[in-house]
């Protein structure tokens, strides 16, 4: 027999065999290294286990001997895929423990680029959620058509694409090079005309509602108490955003709306992270226009030997994918003493099952694809 | 024999003037060969080109340009995917049923280029003139289902096997509509025999059926069930799975795998000259003033335009459920195409003029109702509007 | 005796045999096939094109998919493979009564040796047509034979699908 | 209705294929080996040693004070300190290595050095054919003159240069007034005890 | 003269095949070797119909006739084989020698 597959004697002859299945961790459409073992009964899913664990790191151990300073590499490799506002959270935290005030310059520059990496994140959910619909690459290829123009302003300013490394306690680590506002400023400005064309590509196109609608569905009570955040909430009718509640660093002074769904589906999910990136794109709009100038970090903020006084802090953010969030633990010494990650993808995942119970393969699929996970911030 | 019809019969006249050095008993045979040879030369260079114009068309989609290190633009690339086809080792499952493993591609092959001895390519250009052409064609097409089972069930591997049974399935129940939307034609033209049906849409473009209304509908009913059969764009479920099953090639690799592949587009190009015949009027010329243009360029015209339109509905278009596809045959389609034969005959046995209303009127009730019946639940166009948060 | 129609007769028997005798089901069922395209090639040697294609549509097409979607839909039944049927004496009692029964029908027919026309006769589909809606019993039969392929269809789904409460689900 | 969305989606792949014989925005690739995208100022890849001058390693800034070694996160950087022949230490790395196999190129090195010794480099073309020995880079190696410094990052290599400038004349001024100090010292002694 | 050979022929061979049907219905333990044997069956009776209309006497009634035993006999199949997934789907097996007569 194959190995890892095996089939399970029903208990009752009438019914057809449990075939019983595992996907992954190599499958072409699980987002990275994940497995779902899948107990399928003819067409329809009976039971659906995830096993994921294949990319643990130990990044909170090892948080805890590096510097403060040391660890904030390592947090751009915990959602590889919005690197700058995985080093906001922890930024906060750490404030929050050493308490310096971040200058006003360097506020709107956060504000920027994690709006920036908000529209990078829903460019690339967009095109992976369509792919594992069948669409033959071609809505991945124009999301990234997108992408890559963002992530050459992140290497314009920090020096690398993905892994940008750009934050410090009490600010950024350098000033905006030259010209690279007016960059931004092309960009915000074509980026309109792709999500209209993305839009008439795909959210009337009849096959994708048949595929999308109706399948997955994560009801509100559901989300709320499995601690759901971010556009899986959002899409589900709980109207939640850490940007509003809590209005953190200076989101209070931007006024931008929060898409709310009403059923909760893979359509809706889909659907919320279009208009969010319309909303993205108006905060940034503002942001560019009132950036004032000025230093770019606390001058009493020290990044190297930092040793904040003993006393423990939990910085979150809204990140693209949910509430991420850092706790943190001193007592005074140059690491910390507990580091503990949040991580939005792992919490959003423990409902896999629920949504996709009754459906059929290819609907968990869908579903899997629609709540947005990366591996690496769930497995940490 | 003006210059013109010199070129426009010149294969035949290649055929007379080979076949003429043989002695008088074998020259049938040879006459035979000749075409038969005709037929693979062109159709097998034909695929090697829409594999380079697929990956090309896909390309140029997804902006960006396709194939182009290989030779010039890239025109060599079919030909490298052939040599490396050829070259690559040939890997059978240890417990593979290797006569059936062996012989499904040959299976698959051997209907998928039988069926083009019926197609007429040009003015008494075809290889078989037979009275039943039409039926032919869909008898011959039908057993290529058997050649997926024998390769689902010869790799010895349960995907396959169940990516084969699904793939049957959906080609036993698209065939249904196929068969009957070409039977409006037949009932049209009462006659089975393919030279016939074009020569019944001379004339110009206004003579072709496709521009009648039952036409127009079993037009498009032919192009669903011609994408469904040759499991391409939004039904390719068997091959691409992208779930749970990879479909019955799997196991397959080297020549094999590449027969599978030139099956399917020879399967594709079939189904696209059948649907030309039978709708766009063959070899005829839109104008008649354009009839100086040779037939058969006309035919390799219109199959390139079904080429194109086979590319850009595969780089559009996301995959269908399973259950969606087979409820997309079985509701929406036969119906339709039942009704449209009523149709075709009101439209044969009335004059032209009463059965254009009764049947647009019928057709588009038809359509409307059966597509909300297959929506279900969902509100109407699953519009959907979203509030914000306060 | 033509050489032609000898090796389609060749070709009929030894798969119908060998679709009998074999161990495996899903070789049967292809022999099977095998042997209804040999049969389809033999109408259309002799001169009955439509039945020769209507024989490999129906036979080829379907009947024998069907054929094999039932080995598989019982596969874990017949999977105990029966022993090799041909040491099995019952099946030799069978071929015992097979062989003389077919031996006593070839025998009678063979004595009869009286072709009329030798030229092939013609029958255009046109013509078929024509035949099955003119005269009265043959329009009666085809209206009949109508009605009864739609009940058997609508019959044996019945039959095969399972239980309602199975189907349920699978999304919208 | 049924196939109008189809339709709009099929619309917008035509669209794309026109666009990318017209406009660059639909066609952005690059062919690698002929053309190359001129990588930005700020790119980062492996860091290197910068020295002054124009021989390596007399010239070299590095003090061998260790502090990269230690902040290092991922720990790839290995210094050992020259010792002349009454074994003093001398303000120079006898050995400088770093494994380019373990290092993630996050800059802190280059961040956290005092003296501006280490700045990140922006070459990419690193493919060898030895992947133990051939990663781990030896001082002589990463040694790359302050002039290559101007050349790839021009804006922050004349930001560096400025406040080193600015340091050595502060220094200047700093031994000036100590000299003058200590003069002024030495003086009154000779005149209180003459 | 080959006419009537092949016609012996035709007939001969029908006979055969009716003869491999029979060794189907009665030699074989599993349901779908008899269906597939009464197929043979149906097979040559056909092919006597097509033998003598060729050879015989060309009235087109054996035509028909033909057109209509292929119609039912597909129409059989289908049925015969829905029938054998029913019972597997209650006897779990598809020897006919294990299954019991209807009234049980």
């Amino acid at each position: 027999m194959i190995p890892g597959v095996s089939i399970e004697e029903k208990t009752d002859p009438l019914q057809g065999q449990i075939l019983e299945v595992s996907m992954g961790p190599h499958h072409p459409s699980t987002h990275g290294v994940f497995r779902m073992d899948v107990k399928l009964d003819g067409e329809r899913i009976v039971s659906l286990k995830p096993v994921f664990g294949y990319l643990h790191r130990n990044h909170e151990k090892i948080a805890e001997d590096v510097s403060y300073l040391g660890s904030i590499p390592y947090t751009d490799r915990l959602d590889y895929l919005c690197s700058l506002t995985n080093n906001w959270a922890y930024c906060l935290a750490v404030e929050k423990l050493s308490g310096f005030e971040i200058p006003e310059r360097a506020e709107y520059i956060r504000v920027i680029v994690g709006e920036l990496t908000r529209l990078v994140n829903h460019t690339c959910l967009m095109g992976f959620f369509v792919q594992d619909l069948g669409a033959m690459g071609t809505p991945l290829m124009y999301a990234f058509r997108e992408r890559e123009k963002i992530l050459d302003l992140f290497e314009g300013l920090t020096g690398a694409r993905m892994m940008c490394n750009y934050m410090r306690f009490g600010g950024v680590r350098c000033d905006l090079p030259v010209g690279w506002i007016d960059e931004v400023k092309k960009v915000i400005a074509a980026f309109p005309r792709f999500l209209d064309e993305f839009e008439s590509l795909l959210t009337q196109n009849e096959i994708l509602i048949a595929r999308a609608q109706g399948v997955g569905v994560l009801s509100k009570e559901l989300a709320i108490n499995a601690g759901i955040t971010g556009p899986c909430l959002r899409a589900s009718g709980v109207g939640h955003d850490l940007r509003k509640v809590d209005a953190y660093s200076i989101y209070s002074r931007f006024d931008f709306k929060v898409p709310i769904g009403a059923h909760g589906d893979c359509y809706d999910r889909f659907m919320i992270r279009l208009l969010e990136m319309r909303e993205s794109l108006k905060i940034l709009d503002q942001a560019i226009a009132a950036l004032p100038s000025g230093q770019i970090i606390d001058p009493k903020a020290k990044s190297r030997g930092l040793r904040p006084k003993a006393g423990e802090a939990y910085g979150r953010i809204e990140a693209p994918k949910g509430e991420l969030g850092f706790y943190l633990i001193s007592e005074g010494g140059p690491s910390p003493y507990r580091y503990r990650v949040r991580p939005p993808s792992l919490i959003n995942l423990t409902v896999l099952e629920d949504m996709c119970l009754g459906g059929t393969v290819a609907d968990a699929i869908a579903t899997l694809g629609s709540i947005d996970i990366v591996l690496g911030e769930v497995d940490r | 024999m003006t210059l013109v019809e010199r070129i426009d019969q010149a294969p035949l006249l290649l055929q007379r003037w080979a076949v003429s050095f043989f002695p008088a008993l074998l020259q049938p045979w040879v006459a035979m060969l000749i075409s038969a040879a005709a037929i693979i030369g062109v159709f097998a260079s034909l695929f090697a080109l829409s594999t380079l114009a697929e990956r090309k068309g896909l390309g140029r989609i997804q902006n960006r340009p396709g194939p182009n290190r290989v030779g010039p633009f890239g025109m060599l690339q079919p030909l490298a995917d052939g040599i490396k086809m050829l070259i690559k080792e040939d890997i059978v499952p240890l417990r593979a049923d290797k006569v059936l493993h062996f012989l499904a591609p040959i299976a698959l092959i051997v209907p998928s280029l039988l069926v083009y001895s019926v197609l007429p390519i040009g003015r008494n250009l075809i290889a078989m003139q037979c009275q039943l052409g039409v039926l032919l064609f869909f008898a011959i097409g039908a057993s290529t289902e058997l050649s997926i089972f024998m390769a689902g069930w010869g790799s010895h591997n349960k995907y396959s096997l169940l990516g084969s049974i699904r793939a049957i399935a959906q080609m036993i129940s698209y065939e249904l509509p196929m068969v009957l939307a070409a039977v409006t034609v037949i009932l049209a033209t009462s006659s089975l025999d393919t030279v016939n049906i074009v020569e019944a849409q001379a004339g110009g473009f206004w003579a072709w059926h496709a521009f009648t209304p039952w036409g127009a509908i079993a037009l498009l009913t032919f192009f669903i069930c011609a994408l469904a059969e040759s499991n391409r764009a939004p039904f390719d479920l068997p091959e691409a799975e992208s779930e749970l099953i990879a479909g019955h090639l799997t196991e397959y690799s080297g020549f094999k795998y590449a027969l599978f592949f030139m099956a399917e587009y020879l399967g594709m190009m079939a189904i696209s000259g059948m649907a030309i015949t039978l709708f766009l009027g063959g070899w005829q010329a839109p104008l008649p003033i354009l009839n100086f243009i040779p037939s058969w360029m006309w035919f390799f015209g219109k199959l390139a335009c079904f080429v194109v339109l086979f590319i850009w509905i595969r780089g559009t278009l996301p995959r269908l459920r399973a259950d969606q596809l087979m409820n997309l045959a079985w509701k929406f389609l036969l119906p339709i195409a039942l009704l449209n034969i009523g149709l075709a005959g009101l439209w044969v046995k009335s004059s032209g003029w009463i059965a254009w209303p009764i049947s647009v009127i019928l057709l588009g009730l038809a359509i409307v109702g059966l597509g909300r019946l297959l929506r279900g639940s969902r509100p109407r166009g699953g519009k959907r509007i979203y509030r914000y948060a306060d | 005796m033509s050489i032609p129609f000898l090796i389609i007769a060749a070709v009929i028997l030894a798969s119908a045999w060998a679709a009998v005798s074999l161990r495996n089901l899903v070789h049967c069922g292809l022999c099977a096939a095998l042997s209804f395209l040999a049969t389809g090639t033999l109408y259309l040697y002799l001169n009955a094109e439509f039945l020769g294609l209507v024989q490999l549509m129906v036979y080829v097409g379907a009947v024998a998919v069907l054929i094999l979607f039932t080995v598989l839909l019982t596969r874990p039944a017949t999977e105990a493979a029966d022993a090799v049927p041909t040491k099995r004496p019952a099946f030799w009692k069978g071929a015992l009564i097979a062989i003389t029964v077919g031996g006593a029908v070839a025998s009678c027919l063979a004595v009869y040796a009286a072709p009329k026309a030798s030229t092939a006769p013609e029958l255009s589909i046109q013509e078929i047509g024509r035949l099955l809606t003119a005269s009265q019993q043959n329009v009666l039969a085809l209206i009949i034979v109508a009605l009864l392929m739609t009940t058997a269809l609508i019959g044996a789904l019945l039959l095969a699908a399972p239980a309602e409460e199975d189907t349920k689900g699978g999304g919208a | 209705m049924l196939g109008t969305g189809i339709l709009r989606g099929l619309k917008e792949t035509a669209r794309n294929v026109i666009g990318s014989f017209r406009e660059k925005d639909r066609l952005p690739t690059v062919m690698y080996p002929e053309e190359t995208v001129k990588t930005k100022e700020n790119f980062r890849t492996f860091p290197f040693l910068v020295y002054d001058g124009d021989h390596a390693m007399p010239g070299l800034r590095c003090v061998s004070c260790r502090i990269c070694e230690k902040e290092c996160p991922p720990q790839c950087i290995f210094i050992i300190q020259e010792r002349d022949e009454n074994n003093k230490a001398v303000k120079h790395p006898r050995v400088f290595d770093i494994d380019f196999s373990v290092c993630m190129q996050c800059g802190i090195c280059a961040e956290v050095c005092p003296f501006d010794a280490i700045k990140m480099d922006n070459i990419y073309e690193l493919a060898g054919e030895d992947r133990f020995t051939g990663l781990l880079v030896d001082k002589h190696r990463l040694a790359k003159s302050n002039h290559y410094y101007h050349q790839i990052k021009p804006t922050e290599a004349n930001e560096v240069d400025g406040r080193l400038a600015e340091d050595k004349r502060k220094a200047e001024e700093a031994a000036k007034a100590k000299a003058a100090a200590a003069a002024a010292k030495a003086a009154p002694p000779p005149t209180a005890a003459t | 003269m080959n006419d009537a050979l092949t016609l012996n022929g035709c007939l001969i061979l029908s006979a055969l095949l009716f003869g491999i049907g029979l060794v189907a219905v009665f030699g074989r333990r599993s349901a779908i070797l008899v269906l597939i044997g009464i197929e043979f069956m149906l097979n040559a009776a056909v092919i006597n119909f097509v033998a003598f209309w060729r050879f015989a006497h060309p009235s087109s009634d054996g035509m028909m006739f033909s057109i209509f035993a292929i119609a039912v006999a597909a129409a059989e199949a289908g049925v015969g084989l829905a029938l054998v997934i029913a019972l597997y789907r209650h006897r779990r097996s598809v020897r006919i020698d294990e299954i019991p007569p209807a009234s049980e």
